[in-house]
């Protein structure tokens, strides 16, 4: 006791951060919250809906017409080429399998770790990796040539006689993509249930009909609790790795061709790396849209957890840094003549300008405001920090695919690849992702409230000294 | 020439037939950069033409291509010798292992690169691991005379023994693997083995300055072995490790 | 106990409910006739109560077990069946057998750990249940089955430690 | 076994037999009348799977190259070289395999029409009797000198059948004419051979027999004379002999297709070619202790080199070569005879042949074996007679033009004013199988069939050492409701009646050629003889022509090549522009490949581009005039304008720009139409000494127009150029 006491020893009391600021320790009644949430998913003004019809329109033409055009016509009103065969659709692809780290693996890692600041806002990120897969997916569909045979990827018996080859890191990253969808799905749903049942026992008419469906049942019995405590707790810990072999595996489609830029063993680690900076750094963004456009979500969403995930931002961005530079010099040093010219090409070629705007985004950005916390905990300089990010990463994304597939070593086929009709996919597949999570805002509570409770009756204030000082009971 | 023929995995495929080991010689003292080839190999495949902008944008379908660069500057320049670059059939394909679906698979009994068109699903996976930039792809349908009515009296040349490609395909050259088989069959119905200069693809038989031989290069009698095996001969890329079939003739002295 | 009764005693916090688990225990009811409803997970040790037995990491095991075997007959199962050969690679390669080897024993633990998760809670189940919504508000709900006779001294004695209501159970729809 | 053979087996022995053997056909003039038709109403030889092979004559030039045509089930799928045909040893070059978009060409006149007027697409079709009615007509209702046949270079038989026509009506011979023929200056290498040797003929270069190759501007391994026969020869060259590879340096403004596998570019400046032949013919004699002949007597070294821009070094370094090696060979063609003084040019270097004592020897120069059926070699008009032809024209005396084979209207400079002279004449018929040019421009089109659904023979005018008649017959039925020229004339002719019917007594086109053949059946040296025609004209389709086995070339006497003088004054040159105008034909397109869609797409050798016209510029000339790749420039000269994308090419010389004929159509299909520019716009009627066009005799001005559009290029320009550019 004394000893904390000593370790807070000039503070004065108003230089002493309110432990209020901190959600577990301003607790509110469960049904306060109750309402409060249920209040904010019944609550749509007009701005919401123009927002969603102008979604939605892009939705149907953007990605429903764009991609029915490309199927009838072909790839050849993408940009690919040769020797860019794998263009904007593979950054779209490897980008939001990036940005689908956010959610399981934040919110995994940060629950495999305890961090209780994690509670309200797991399932915010979590929605972003379902709806990321989603589009990951449907960017790999746009990619293909034929993608109404994309069934033969899938290993089943059939009458052809011919399955698919393991030996092709496209099959690992078939079924890497496909156990990553489906168990961040069912960890998206699993914390759910609760809060399904919780709506469910909230709502009458269909709606109920529709909540008791997808509650299954769920009352929170003791084995209901110990039996959906057991299984996040597996899926905690499993997610993790495989999160980090999606994204490795994804790294893999670039490492095991033998083209120079690609061929790099510390790719998958770099990738990683990307993806946890790009997929963390989509968090505060998210926050700060649901925080300022939903009723009552202020409460939930801090500025402390801002405060969380610019911490993790900070030293991702750094990791980012030391693989990026991994990759960089031990090509560099080595000297070899193609890799050499990879280089020159990006950093002075006639798309340089995306090499620096990388470089400012993912480490000028972050380095320089999220060292203060201050700016840590304001979310809209947050937010703009996450969407630099972002930038940043879609960029390196846009180096790795079409810039440096330009680069091999046949100069005669070096053409420069010039994005067309994936633009409009582009645009089409974001405005999928944020139609679908405006859907889900107001279809599913945002906020777990059963973890935030949980957390809040774990968390007592405690006074010490002259300071009420934040502790945390092992009730767990 | 490859130093070793045998897969060594073969216990169990098809390589209990071995048919012979296709291979090409390209002499580049002699290719004069005529396109004579390019077009052979096209009118022989079926190759279709893709217009002047996607032809431009990098995505002329042609299975050979004719590479020249320049060395020097005015006044001391000159264009490096010709050099026709077309699948290399190689031993270790690096295109093989990354299709999904086995749509790039090898023949084991020719020792060749095989690609099956109704196989292929467009992942392009193939083309972006192929150092040597060999493949093309069916970025439309340029073969369909509902979308090119030109096509419905120029499709009458059509080789029938070759498939037409539609979009989303990934193509290449065959060694002309439709005269392969022929002579195999002919042979084969003839009770002898194919006759050295019995197979001549498209290319080699157009080639008016002769530069290209073509056949079987497990046999150190025939002209394709004898003319790879000179101190002018090197592969593409050989530090790769991909044992291509091809053989290039150094130009110039 | 065919002429026992199960009741509802709804807590309107954990202390309350506790202490009436703690009454119940005394009035002498065994554990496997209580079962708490909470809208939050309870320890068992904060109400006294042995720990729920749980399945879900057998199943989950079984099915990692289940993944792994899969993912041997895709790398070297299928091969064996269609010998073909690809890039002078190995027919029956290892490291892409560990690679698929690692996603599906994952997908497999995961998958199963979910079905685990419903078959060992008998979810879902649309059957009617004995539930009150206000649970979800935060309220403990223990349920408990008590002899028909002694009904009354059990809803006396949990009432005055705090229960909200002690009603006679009523399975209902959800 | 049962013995019998069954009709099973005997396909298969047949099928083997057509595979291996490649020519199955010439079984007697029944032929004549089998219909090769679709797998509905199978005809005889036709077995369903198997292929039928035919021997015929390519027509994408004049070269006479021979093909086996693979057809099956009535088409025809692939065209290859005939190994029999002397020519081509079996050898086709990119023209000769896309000859088949030709004939399956979606843009082929298909049927006899009637323009509604001049120039217009609006047609109306007529059948072929009232066409044959008015060819009959036009032949019998016009004086015999108010008709003019303009025919091309191909076929050889067409232009013998209308030489007999207008011979028997008393018209002025058939006019013959080749924008090919045009660029190779074949009046000038007649001339030069006569000039020097005192001989007539077309020269003959030993290009494989040789071990050191000094070209003056010849495109030979592109479109120049017979490509085929002359890269074989380039291949022997190089490699034909084990213990030696032969040397070979070229000498023009731009590195051509032929110049990129030089062992050395010397960049002569324009016109000054003949002087450069002088000073290494004077240095050569010098160094071989040769008094100097009067030929060289007036070079002078250091002001050849000043002039051409050359070092005299070089010339010193070039001379020791040419004056050291075993067979050395110099050749004239391409631009260094389209100038004021090509043929000076030309003369120079057949002297400095004779100088090193090279003619009528293995690997040095002969005169081209005579074809059979002629007596000599008859080259086709050069720009001079051209021109009087177009006065003609223009006089009005001209009441009915028949045009076949040839395209003026593209291939002619503009200057020439040949549209207008056409204007002139009450009636043009046309026998083109394309709507060509010169086809809008006339009343009539009766198209002929395409070549390979032709009879024909060719009179092969060079390139191999034997006389040479290609022979060529139909490999499929006629695709069309076309019909053959001939026997639309004989038709016409048997309408006329009268002495016309009575000399051109032919049932058929193939009856024609038969009488033609008959001269050659017992001829002692052939490759084939035969008792009666029949026999004959069975094994002429079957081997794709008649040849003899000997070596026919002529070797002249140097005569007194030595003894001539010449004034060693550059050319001139016309317009005050300031670059050199370099028109060149472009190698894989030639005149009339720009229909089809495969050569469109087919790279040019040296710039790799497709589809369009370009124009070659030096870098620096390019800095100076602000001026990047794809920027379209206008370029003026003083007979017009043309405006086309810039390919900023490092080979050429800084004073000079190039551009390629072949493209620029107005019409000749969708492939051609709308595509490109031609320089032949650019070209004023100006002509050498020899009267072959001029066409590198211009000076041109280059500005930028500010538009810019991209050529489409087969090389990444990335990996070939700048900074990233490869090596």
């Amino acid at each position: 006791m004394s000893a904390i006491a000593k370790a807070l020893p000039n503070l004065r009391p108003e230089e002493m951060e309110d432990p209020k600021e901190h959600l577990m320790h301003d607790p509110l009644p469960r049904g306060e919250m109750n309402r409060m949430v249920l209040e904010s998913m019944h609550t749509t003004t007009w701005k919401y809906w123009t927002v969603v019809t102008i979604l939605a329109f892009l939705v149907v033409t953007c990605l429903g017409y764009a991609w029915y055009y490309l199927i009838m016509q072909g790839l050849g009103v993408s940009g690919d080429n040769r020797p860019v065969y794998w263009g904007v659709f593979l950054v779209n692809f490897v980008y939001w399998i990036g940005i689908s780290h956010s959610g399981t693996l934040t919110s995994a890692i940060l629950r495999v770790l305890k961090i209780e600041s994690r509670r309200p806002f797991t399932r915010v990120a979590e929605l972003m990796t379902a709806f990321a897969i989603v589009n990951a997916g449907l960017s790999i569909f746009m990619h293909m040539g034929r993608v109404w045979l994309a069934y033969w990827l899938i290993p089943y018996p059939n009458e052809r006689g011919i399955w698919p080859d393991f030996h092709s890191p496209l099959m690992w990253d078939f079924m890497a993509i496909t156990t990553y969808l489906i168990c961040s799905s069912l960890y998206l749903y699993l914390p759910l249930i609760p809060d399904l049942a919780m709506v469910r026992d909230r709502s009458k008419g269909w709606v109920k009909t529709f909540y008791k469906i997808f509650a299954i049942g769920f009352r929170g019995t003791e084995g209901e609790w110990k039996n959906l405590h057991l299984a996040m707790n597996i899926f905690a810990f499993a997610i993790i790795p495989v999160a980090f072999s999606v994204h490795t595996i994804v790294a893999w489609d670039f490492a095991m061709a033998t083209r120079p830029g690609w061929s790099s063993s510390v790719l998958g680690p770099y990738f990683v790396a990307g993806a946890l900076l790009s997929g963390v750094a989509a968090v505060p963004i998210v926050l700060f849209f649901v925080r300022s456009t939903m009723k009552n979500m202020k409460y939930f969403l801090r500025p402390e957890h801002f405060d969380t995930v610019g911490k993790m931002l900070l030293i991702i961005s750094m990791g980012w840094a030391y693989f990026y530079f991994n990759d960089y010099i031990v090509p560099w040093y080595a000297g070899d003549k193609w890799e050499k010219i990879l280089t020159l090409f990006i950093e002075a070629g006639p798309q340089a300008w995306l090499w620096y705007l990388m470089l400012f985004c993912n480490i000028v950005v972050p380095w320089s405001v999220l060292w203060r916390k201050k700016w840590r905990q304001t979310p809209w300089l947050m937010a703009i920090v996450g969407i630099l990010i972002n930038v940043g990463m879609y960029t390196e994304r846009y180096i790795i695919v079409p810039e440096m597939s330009t680069i091999n070593r046949m100069p005669f086929t070096w053409h420069i690849y010039i994005p067309r009709v994936e633009v409009i996919l582009t645009i089409g597949t974001f405005a999928l992702f944020l139609l679908l999570y405006f859907a889900a805002s107001r279809i599913l509570p945002l906020i777990p409230n059963w973890e935030v409770q949980e957390g809040q009756e774990g968390h007592i204030l405690r006074k010490i000294g002259k300071a009420k000082i934040p502790t945390i009971s092992q009730i767990d | 020439m490859p130093k070793e023929l045998k897969s060594p995995t073969s216990s169990a495929n098809t390589a209990q037939d071995v048919q012979g080991i296709w291979g090409m010689v390209v002499d580049q003292d002699l290719c004069t950069g005529c396109q004579a080839c390019v077009a052979a190999c096209s009118m022989e495949n079926n190759v279709p033409f893709v217009g002047e902008v996607d032809a431009g944008y990098g995505r002329s379908m042609q299975w050979i291509r004719i590479e020249r660069f320049w060395q020097g500057s005015y006044p001391n320049i000159k264009a490096t010798p010709y050099q026709p670059v077309m699948c290399q059939n190689c031993h270790n394909a690096p295109c093989e292992p990354v299709c999904p679906v086995y749509a790039s698979v090898h023949s084991l009994s020719e020792d060749l690169n095989l690609q099956v068109y109704n196989r292929c699903v467009g992942t392009r996976y193939c083309a972006n691991n192929c150092p040597y930039e060999a493949r093309v792809f069916n970025w439309r349908d340029y073969m369909d005379p509902r979308q090119r009515p030109e096509l419905v009296t120029l499709a009458n040349h059509f080789n029938p023994d070759v498939t037409v490609r539609r979009r989303g395909v990934m193509e290449k050259c065959t060694f002309c693997i439709q005269r392969i088989r022929h002579a195999e069959d002919t042979a084969a119905s003839e009770n002898r083995d194919i006759r050295d200069g019995e197979v001549v693809p498209a290319c080699a038989q157009a080639c008016p300055a002769s530069a290209i031989t073509f056949g079987r290069i497990d046999d150190p009698t025939t002209k394709v072995s004898q003319a790879a095996d000179t101190s002018r001969g090197s592969h593409l890329l050989e530090e790769l490790g991909t044992i291509p079939h091809v053989t290039y003739l150094a130009g110039g002295a | 106990m065919s002429d026992s009764n199960t009741l509802l005693a709804v807590f309107e916090d954990i202390e309350p409910a506790a202490d009436g688990i703690g009454k119940l225990h005394e009035l002498g009811v065994a554990d496997e006739n209580m079962d708490v409803i909470s809208g939050i997970p309870i320890r068992p040790a904060i109400l006294e109560r042995p720990s729920a037995v749980t399945r879900v990491g057998w199943i989950a095991l079984a099915g990692a077990i289940l993944g792994l075997l899969l993912a041997v007959f895709f790398v070297w199962g299928i091969p064996y069946l269609f010998p073909l050969d690809a890039g002078g690679q190995p027919i029956y390669p290892v490291p892409q057998l560990l690679i698929i080897m690692f996603e599906m024993t994952m997908l497999g633990l995961m998958g199963f750990a979910f079905l685990g998760m419903l078959v060992d809670s008998g979810i879902p189940s649309y059957t009617p249940k004995e539930y009150v919504p206000e649970i979800s508000d935060g309220r403990i709900a223990v349920l408990f089955s008590c002899p028909k006779e002694e009904q009354r001294k059990f809803v006396d004695a949990l009432t005055k430690l705090g229960a909200k209501s002690v009603e006679p159970a009523e399975a209902r729809q959800l | 076994m049962d013995k019998k053979i069954s009709r099973r087996d005997f396909l298969k022995v047949a099928g083997v037999g057509a595979a291996t053997t490649a020519v199955l056909t010439g079984c007697g003039p029944a032929s004549r009348y089998v219909t090769r038709q679709p797998y509905t109403k199978m005809p005889e030889y036709t077995y369903n799977g198997l292929s039928t092979y035919y021997a015929t004559t390519c027509r994408e030039c004049s070269a006479g190259c021979g093909l086996i045509v693979r057809t099956m089930q009535g088409r025809a799928l692939k065209a290859e070289g005939n190994q029999n045909n002397p020519v081509n040893l079996g050898k086709t070059c990119a023209r000769g395999q896309t000859t088949l978009e030709g004939l399956y060409n979606p843009d082929r006149v298909t049927d006899p029409i009637q323009r509604d007027s001049r120039g217009s697409t609006i047609a109306k079709k007529m059948d072929w009797n009232s066409a044959i009615q008015v060819v009959a007509d036009a032949l019998s209702k016009n004086k015999p000198d108010e008709i003019a046949f303009l025919m091309g270079l191909a076929p050889d038989h067409l232009f013998d059948l209308v030489t007999d026509l207008t011979k028997a009506i008393g018209a002025a011979a058939p006019i013959r004419f080749g924008a090919l023929g045009m660029f190779e200056a074949r009046a000038t290498l007649v001339q030069a051979a006569s000039d020097m040797f005192g001989q007539e003929g077309l020269p003959f270069f030993d290009i494989g027999n040789a071990d050191l190759v000094f070209s003056f501007g010849a495109n030979f391994l592109e479109t120049w004379l017979s490509p085929v026969a002359q890269t074989r020869g380039y291949s022997q060259l190089r490699r034909g002999n084990p213990n030696r590879r032969g040397y070979f340096v070229q000498f023009e403004p731009r590195i051509s297709q032929t110049g990129a596998k030089a062992d050395e570019w010397i960049p002569v400046k324009p016109g000054t070619e003949a002087l450069v032949v002088l000073a290494i013919g004077r240095l050569v004699a010098e160094a071989n202790n040769i008094t100097l002949p009067t030929a060289f007597s007036n070079a002078d070294v250091n002001a050849a080199a000043a002039a051409a821009d050359v070092s005299v070094d070089t010339l010193k370094h070039l001379a020791s070569l040419f004056a050291s090696a075993r067979r050395p060979l110099a050749i004239p063609g391409g631009a260094a005879l389209g100038e004021s003084n090509g043929l000076q040019t030309a003369d120079a270097v057949l002297a400095l042949n004779a100088l090193v004592g090279n003619i009528g020897k293995d690997g040095g120069v002969f005169l081209s074996p005579v074809a059979p059926l002629t007596d000599a070699y008859h080259r086709p008009a050069n720009l001079k007679e051209m021109s009087d032809f177009v006065d003609l024209l223009k006089s009005g005396k001209i009441k009915v033009l028949f045009v076949h084979g040839v395209n003026p209207v593209f291939e002619l400079p503009k200057s020439l004013g040949l549209e207008d002279a056409m204007s002139k004449v009450l009636q043009i018929i046309s026998f083109s199988s394309f709507p060509d040019e010169t086809a809008l421009q006339s009343d009539y089109v009766f198209p002929d069939h395409h070549g390979l659904e032709s009879w024909g023979y060719q009179k092969v005018a060079t390139g191999t050492s034997s006389s040479v008649l290609s022979g060529a017959q139909p490999v499929i039925v006629p695709f069309f409701n076309t019909k053959a020229t001939a026997d639309v004339l004989l038709a016409a002719a048997q309408k006329i009646g009268g002495t016309l019917a009575s000399t051109l007594k032919f049932t058929d086109e193939l009856a024609y050629i038969q009488s033609k053949l008959s001269t050659l059946i017992s001829e002692p040296d052939g490759f084939f003889s035969a008792p009666e025609i029949n026999t004959f004209t069975a094994s002429f389709q079957q081997y794709g022509g008649w040849w003899k086995t000997t070596d026919n070339r002529v070797a002249p006497s140097a005569g007194d090549a030595l003894n001539k003088t010449f004034n060693t004054s550059a050319a001139q040159f016309n317009g005050d522009g300031d670059y050199f105008f370099l028109p060149f034909v472009a190698p894989v397109m030639a005149e009339a490949g720009a229909n089809k869609p495969h050569l469109q797409e087919t790279a040019d050798p040296t710039t790799t581009v497709m589809w369009n016209t370009w124009v070659e510029i030096n870098p620096d000339t390019a800095k100076q005039l602000g001026i990047q790749d794809d920027d379209v420039v206008s370029i003026t000269s003083s007979a017009g304008t043309v405006e086309a994308s810039v390919y900023v090419y490092p080979a050429i010389r800084p004073d000079t720009i190039a551009m390629p004929f072949g493209q620029g159509h107005a019409a000749y299909g969708q492939f051609a139409q709308g595509r490109g520019a031609n320089p032949a716009d650019l070209l004023s009627n100006s002509t050498n000494e020899a009267g072959d066009l001029a066409f590198a005799s211009m000076k041109v001005s280059v500005k930028k127009t500010g538009k810019k559009r991209q050529l489409s290029r087969l090389e990444g320009v990335l990996g070939v150029y700048g900074k990233f550019g490869q090596q």
